[in-house]
């Protein structure tokens, strides 16, 4: 564990939070702007979270320290992925402290806690989000761990760091029909895990149709803005995966500022289109049932898992 | 110094049963405990002193019994195993002192006690067929009488005892065949001579030897099908009693399984591993799904005990797999992880038993829709409640991650794969595996969520109290095990792999490298920090509430109800339940669980377009009880009522069978 | 799928069809330091409108008049809002909850009263349902006046609020 | 054509064959359904192609273009034709769940792969080694006539199946002779008008072709 992997680490905590609101102002002006209409500035985001900071903090009398400590775990997790999830350098110093499972799994954790939250309210609408979030997330996890599976199937690794480096050095890998199913698993996983539309509204005003929202009615102030930060960061961190895991190209190998600034811009260049194409699609689907988000989970898992089978028999 | 161990617990043990039988109340509860956890206690020392050695100690004592003698052999298998009883047992046994005082203090159940503690304790010690089957009858039969203890104020331990005691007979019978005939066709008692004579032991007698064990140890360690005993009986027994059952005495299953199938025969073809993979699988998906819908506490962690054995169960297929198609290493990895589980899930899930019998005596029902907002009356109870669920959720950084870490990286580098059933069976693990961890979460995050947090549902719920101070003590220390396990389960590297050492028929190798910090393993470019995972974890908390702080933050407002939409009156009731937290998703597995549903809708008198009351009945059969085990009951009861027909109390009748007998006999023998 | 792209590249943007700003524009309401300046999220409280009133307001949210473009956005809960923006003369029914949600709300917050029975009940004045204008039950800082406010003044009146 | 080029655009297209037959149990609205085998014959067609251009036999060009023309174009054209036709163009019904019918398919594609296991090891090109998707695609095809209830879904999965077939053929001969591609194809176009046929007749008659109502035309 070197000084110059930890900086990179910190690095990549640092940007990711500080961009992870811009990415997501981003998102609400491309949807704004094809429905017509003009928009906040993508720095909106930014200063709904300052204002929160400055708000008053409410804890209902129902509460127990759960409600106080669960928007930290859900940001601190999620922040700790940002720091392993190779975005900006393979040198990370947290690269060989957790692999993709690790990841995932602490990813998990955030959402427990989240919804542990949820329930701590006492409100209908509370338990009714933390239900569902907890269903989501259940039935999401086959498909994320097998398309791990797929992915260090080719490379005999599941550490991101190494699995970068392989796609890196077999370019045409990312091609292969393993990667692309394995590929399209994950993106409909992170449309299902960060809230998106079809699985979740992020702009619904309606709380029988709310998950996400539903589970964070209570938060206020400060609390609300760091589970806001957290959703946000979430939001980076699991397009940040399907960018770097799938197309790594600019990411630096080394930790020389000049590599790692290329490498920042070409990650933002990824980000800024996965997330402008969440978005649009965003704007032409509707929402599901939530009694149909199994099949949609389904399909995803049958496509994590052909990308197995395809990866170890085709290859 | 092992012998010593041994014998100081054997002591303990002896001693904890007469001052049971003995002693007045009082002290009889204070004693019992204490001597308990000595006993455990040695075990652990003795064990702990082989892992760390890895010296086998052996004794022997001819003439035990009458027709044959007990030997100990305490390898490093053994070992795993008598460390994760003494994990879960002292504790436990303290933990029983204060719950006693309020509950199972008779003397039979005060004698029992030691007496499974040291049985569960010896049976991995057994180095015979005789003593394995001596210690196995002696935990047995003190589980017995412990599940029946709390049956006066409980009539439903009468039936979970008549389902233990049945399954627990099949399981002796037909562990005793596989290993009388292995006895006999290895000429020889003692696990040496067995180990020595394998080769004159026919593909066929080994498969028919294996398959009965598979029965045998499957239904003690409670995986599917043969479960049905186990949600019946560990949540009638009493909480300690239960930690104890639940954490380590149906483990022992597991290493039944193993030093039986893969010590003593020496491992098989790949179909062995194959089926104790798909036993493994079954058990593990039947066992959460069955978790996550119920809503009674115990019975809750009981079947999250057939999920756990289920894990267990895929690690140690997996390894037989992977050592009959000629990746040793991979199966060492295999075996580490559902022997690092096997420890995990003693520490865990004792502790999550210990919990609920502090919550059961402080409120007195286990029915999740009857609890709530105990975080703030039990505060102890719920910090290490909150521990144990975090942990057999496999959540991060808790120990139960590693475990489960171990297994699917056991499970995904088992790719590419000469054998077809290899790659068959892999994709499919992982995925029932992450399914498992997933529904886990959800199970537990149900489990903690409406037990501990927001309003009390019910009166008695309102009005608990902590639990007394030998209780408290007994979670803290296995809260504490959980936590060091997770973040020091590098001290258990060099421990697991003279476990894999002493297999011989599964693995051999080292399976897991460390410096102490990293946990690497053997053949695959793969590395885990626990320590580091939670220190980064700790260090963005701490940053995240400095930087927070440092904005000058405005006032907490703390006197507020919570934001119920305007409505006038904010209750528990409005509250999601148990069951309605666990309704999308058992909607989800529908197909799978079968819930019958009744709705009866009361309209008032005045007019029917008005309602009343609504009651909403929903129960789920457990499905192999239903279509399994029912039919195979009626089929008996008619025999039975066949049996009646030719036994109708008449002597006359029974003198007429006695001369038919001795004619049939006479003409026979002729 | 082609159909609702065609029509995005015909509409184009329709937010400014309407002229905004028509009279001079009004002082604003917070000083440049306060907490709510440039973001103000609404939680909207119908404490016993005829929904005239909710359609304008609606209206304001639209593509056509977009007061989302300021900063300003509807909450699902008091607990993330800045503002309250209630219509209609409160009811008996609605007095308690109205409290209640602007207990909920955390501070520094606003209270909104949109459209002329808010201010002073309107037409519903001693009515016998009404227990008063939002004024007798919760204090108010802002007053939209109009029955029903065009979108127009109400975009107007949450500019002075949010100071964009 | 380098190899591995050769190999990566045979996988991707085969892959696609087998995705889209994923994507019919997967999609509820029957005009995209549709749409979706359509695309498959496409792929179909695809893989003719990459085979014939890599070993440079013209012949199985040709029939990439016929394959195209037919399994792309005219075949789903007229089932699209007999699903505006009806007015059942909303949704399919099936006997058994959406998640179900994947999972279900999913074994199946296991199933092949492990049954096929002995011939790929025979050889190793790439043809050989994708042959298992073919078989998957004939299995997943019957799974869609055993488990769906309307006649155009049954149609479909005949027509899935006899994909399926083709892909096997293309991958494990690697040059179908013409008059055998030619003959299959006019096969297929038969018992498609006989179908269609049949369902304009039994729609005239009953109403919908619900299989489940049909089955009470035999008591």
């Amino acid at each position: 564990m070197s000084p110059t992997g930890i900086a990179v680490a910190v690095l990549q905590v640092v940007l990711s939070i500080a961009s992870a609101p811009f990415l997501v102002g981003m998102m609400r002006l491309i949807r704004a702007r094809l429905e017509g209409r003009v928009g906040a500035p993508i720095r909106q985001p930014w200063r709904d979270l300052r204002k929160l900071f400055r708000k008053e903090r409410m804890v209902s009398t129902n509460t127990s320290i759960v409600f106080s400590l669960a928007p930290l775990v859900l940001l601190a997790s999620a922040a700790l992925v940002a720091g392993i999830v190779p975005f900006l350098s393979t040198t990370s110093a947290l690269d060989q402290v957790g692999d993709l499972f690790a990841v995932v799994y602490l990813l998990l954790l955030g959402t427990v806690f989240l919804s542990l939250a949820g329930l701590d309210a006492g409100t209908a609408f509370g338990g009714m989000g933390s239900s569902r979030e907890m269903t989501i997330a259940a039935i999401a996890e086959p498909t994320l761990l097998v398309a791990i599976f797929a992915l260090s199937v080719s490379t005999g690794s599941s550490n991101l760091g190494a699995i970068v480096a392989d796609t890196l050095a077999h370019p045409s890998r990312a091609a292969s029909p393993a990667s692309m199913l394995a590929f399209s698993a994950l993106a409909v996983v992170t449309i299902a895990e960060t809230g998106r539309i079809p699985v979740d509204n992020p702009s619904t005003h309606l709380e029988l149709t709310m998950i996400h929202e539903a589970m964070i009615l209570e938060y206020s102030g400060p609390d609300l803005a760091l589970v806001e930060l957290a959703a946000h960061l979430r939001l980076v961190v699991f397009l940040g995966l399907l960018a770097n895991l799938f197309f790594p190209w600019g990411i630096a190998t080394t930790a020389q500022p000049l590599h790692l600034v290329a490498a920042a811009g070409a990650v933002a260049v990824k980000l800024i289109v996965l997330a402008a194409v969440i978005a649009v699609i965003e704007v032409f689907i509707a929402k599901v049932r939530l009694f149909r988000v199994p099949e949609l989970l389904a399909a995803s898992f049958v496509l994590a898992f052909l990308a197995v089978t395809v990866s170890f028999f085709l290859v | 110094m092992i012998g010593g161990a041994l014998a100081l617990a054997a002591g303990a043990a002896l001693f904890a049963i007469a001052v049971g039988a003995v002693l007045p109340v009082r002290q009889r509860v204070v004693w019992v405990g204490l001597f308990t956890a000595l006993c455990a206690g040695a075990g652990g020392v003795a064990a702990a002193a082989v892992l760390a050695g890895g010296n086998t100690f052996t004794a022997d004592f001819p003439d035990l019994f009458p027709l044959g003698g007990v030997r100990i052999e305490f390898d490093a298998l053994s070992a795993i195993f008598v460390l994760a009883t003494a994990v879960v047992a002292v504790p436990a046994a303290i933990y029983g002192i204060g719950y006693s005082a309020r509950g199972p203090s008779s003397r039979p159940a005060q004698v029992a006690w030691p007496l499974l503690v040291w049985g569960v304790m010896m049976v991995p010690a057994a180095g015979n067929v005789t003593g394995l089957i001596a210690f196995w009858e002696l935990m047995a039969l003190s589980s017995f009488v412990l599940v029946l203890a709390e049956h006066h104020h409980n009539p439903e331990a009468r039936t979970a005892a008549q389902w233990y005691a049945s399954m627990t007979h099949l399981s002796l019978l037909t562990i005793v065949l596989a290993l009388a005939v292995l006895a006999h066709q290895a000429g020889g008692d003692s696990f040496t001579a067995i180990r020595a004579g394998t080769d004159h032991i026919g593909p066929t007698t080994a498969t028919v030897v294996f398959l009965l064990s598979l029965v045998g140890f499957g239904a003690k360690a409670g995986v599917a099908p043969l479960h049905v005993w186990l949600p019946r009986a560990h949540p009638e027994a009493p909480s300690h009693v239960s930690a104890l059952m639940s954490g380590a005495m149906v483990a022992l299953g597991v290493y039944g399984l193993i030093r039986v199938g893969w010590d003593l025969l020496g491992g098989g073809p790949t179909w062995w591993g194959a089926t104790v993979l798909a036993v493994g699988l079954v058990s593990a998906m039947f066992g959460i799904l069955h978790a996550l819908i119920s809503s009674d506490l115990k019975r809750l962690l009981a079947y999250s005990t057939t999920e756990n054995m289920g894990l267990v169960f895929i690690g140690v297929g997996a390894a037989g797999m992977f050592a009959s198609s000629g990746n040793q290493p991979l199966a060492s990895v295999a075996l580490a992880a559902s022997m690092l589980l096997v420890v995990n899930h003693a520490a865990f899930k004792g502790l999550l038993f210990l919990g609920a019998g502090s919550i059961l005596s402080a409120t007195g029902t286990r029915d999740l829709d009857r609890l709530g907002g105990l975080a703030r009356r039990m505060p102890v109870t719920a910090a290490t409640f909150a521990v144990g669920s975090l942990a057999i959720a496999a959540l991060p950084p808790l120990n139960g991650f590693v475990s489960e870490w171990l297994l699917l990286q056991s499970l995904v580098h088992s790719l590419p794969s000469n054998a077809a059933v290899v790659a068959v069976a892999m994709p499919v693990a992982v995925a029932v595996v992450a399914l498992t961890g997933g529904l886990a979460a959800a199970t537990f995050v149900k489990a903690f969520g409406t037990t501990f947090l927001a309003l009390p549902r019910t009166v008695e719920a309102d009005q608990a109290h902590e639990s007394p101070r030998t209780m408290q003590i007994g979670l803290i220390a296995l809260a504490g095990v959980c936590v060091a396990l997770a973040l020091a389960p590098t001290a258990l590297a060099a421990p697991l792999q003279r476990v894999s050492l002493a297999v011989g028929g599964l693995a051999d190798g080292r399976p897991i490298h460390t410096n102490g910090v990293y946990l690497q393993l053997s053949g695959i470019e793969a590395g885990l920090s626990p320590l580091l995972l939670a220190t980064g974890l700790a260090v963005m908390m701490v940053a995240v509430l400095v930087v927070v702080r440092r904005g000058r933050l405005r006032r907490t407002v703390r006197d507020i109800p919570a934001w119920g939409c305007g409505r006038t009156v904010q209750t528990a009731r409005m509250e999601y339940t148990a069951t309605s937290f666990a309704e999308p998703l058992q909607r989800v597995f529908d197909d799978v669980l079968h819930p019958e549903i009744d709705i009866d809708v009361d309209h008032r008198t005045e007019s029917r377009h008005y309602v009343q009351a609504i009651r909403y009945r929903m129960h789920i059969r457990d499905g192999f009880e239903h279509r399994l085990y029912l039919p195979v009951l009626s089929v008996v009861r008619r025999w039975g009522d066949g049996a009646r027909r030719v036994q109708n109390g008449s002597i006359h009748r029974y003198l007429a069978y006695s001369l038919i007998t001795l004619i049939v006999v006479l003409v026979v023998s002729r | 799928m082609l159909k609702l792209l065609r029509k995005i590249v015909q509409t184009g943007r329709v937010t400014g069809t309407v002229p905004l700003d028509a009279g001079p524009r009004p002082s604003l309401l917070l000083n440049a330091a306060h907490p709510l300046r440039g973001s103000v999220q609404i939680r909207q409280v119908d404490a016993g409108s005829c929904n005239g009133c909710e359609t304008e307001f609606a209206a304001a949210f639209g593509p056509v008049y977009d007061v989302e473009r300021f900063g300003v956005r509807l909450v699902a809960s008091p607990r993330h809002a800045d503002a309250l923006v209630v219509t209609g003369p409160v009811t008996r029914n609605m007095a308690v909850p109205l409290v209640k949600t602007f207990e909920a709300t955390p501070g520094p917050k606003l209270v909104i009263a949109l459209g002329d029975c808010a201010r002073d009940c309107g037409v519903f004045a001693g009515g016998y349902g009404v227990a008063g204008s939002v004024a007798d039950v919760v204090p108010v800082d802002v007053e939209i006046p109009g029955c029903p406010p065009t979108p127009d003044d109400i975009v107007a009146s949450l500019r002075r609020v949010v100071g964009r | 054509m380098t190899t591995t080029r050769f190999v990566q655009l045979l996988d991707l297209a085969a892959g696609l064959v087998l995705v889209t037959s994923f994507a019919v149990l997967w999609l509820r609205r029957l005009v995209t359904v549709t749409w979706v085998i359509a695309v498959q014959g496409m792929a179909l067609a695809a893989v003719a192609l990459v085979i014939g251009v890599y070993e440079h036999e013209t012949e199985l060009a040709l029939i990439a273009l016929m394959v195209f023309a037919l399994r792309g174009l005219v075949l789903p054209g007229l089932i699209l034709r007999a699903v505006r036709a009806g007015d059942e163009h909303r949704e399919v019904e099936s006997l058994i769940n959406v998640p179900a019918a994947l999972l279900a398919a999913s074994g199946l594609t296991l199933v092949a792969y492990a049954t096929t296991r002995d011939v790929v090891a025979l050889s190793s090109t790439p043809q050989v080694r994708a042959l298992p998707l073919g078989i998957a695609v004939m299995l997943i095809g019957m799974l869609l006539i055993v488990t769906r209830r309307k006649a155009v879904l049954q149609i479909m999965g005949v027509l899935m199946v006899d994909n399926g077939i083709a892909l096997v053929m293309f991958l494990g001969t690697s040059g179908v002779p013409l008059a055998v591609e030619l003959g299959i194809a006019s096969d297929v176009l038969l018992a498609m008008f006989i179908l269609q046929v049949l369902t304009a007749r039994i729609r005239t008659k009953f109403g919908g072709t619900d299989l489940d109502q049909l089955r009470e035309l035999r008591d």
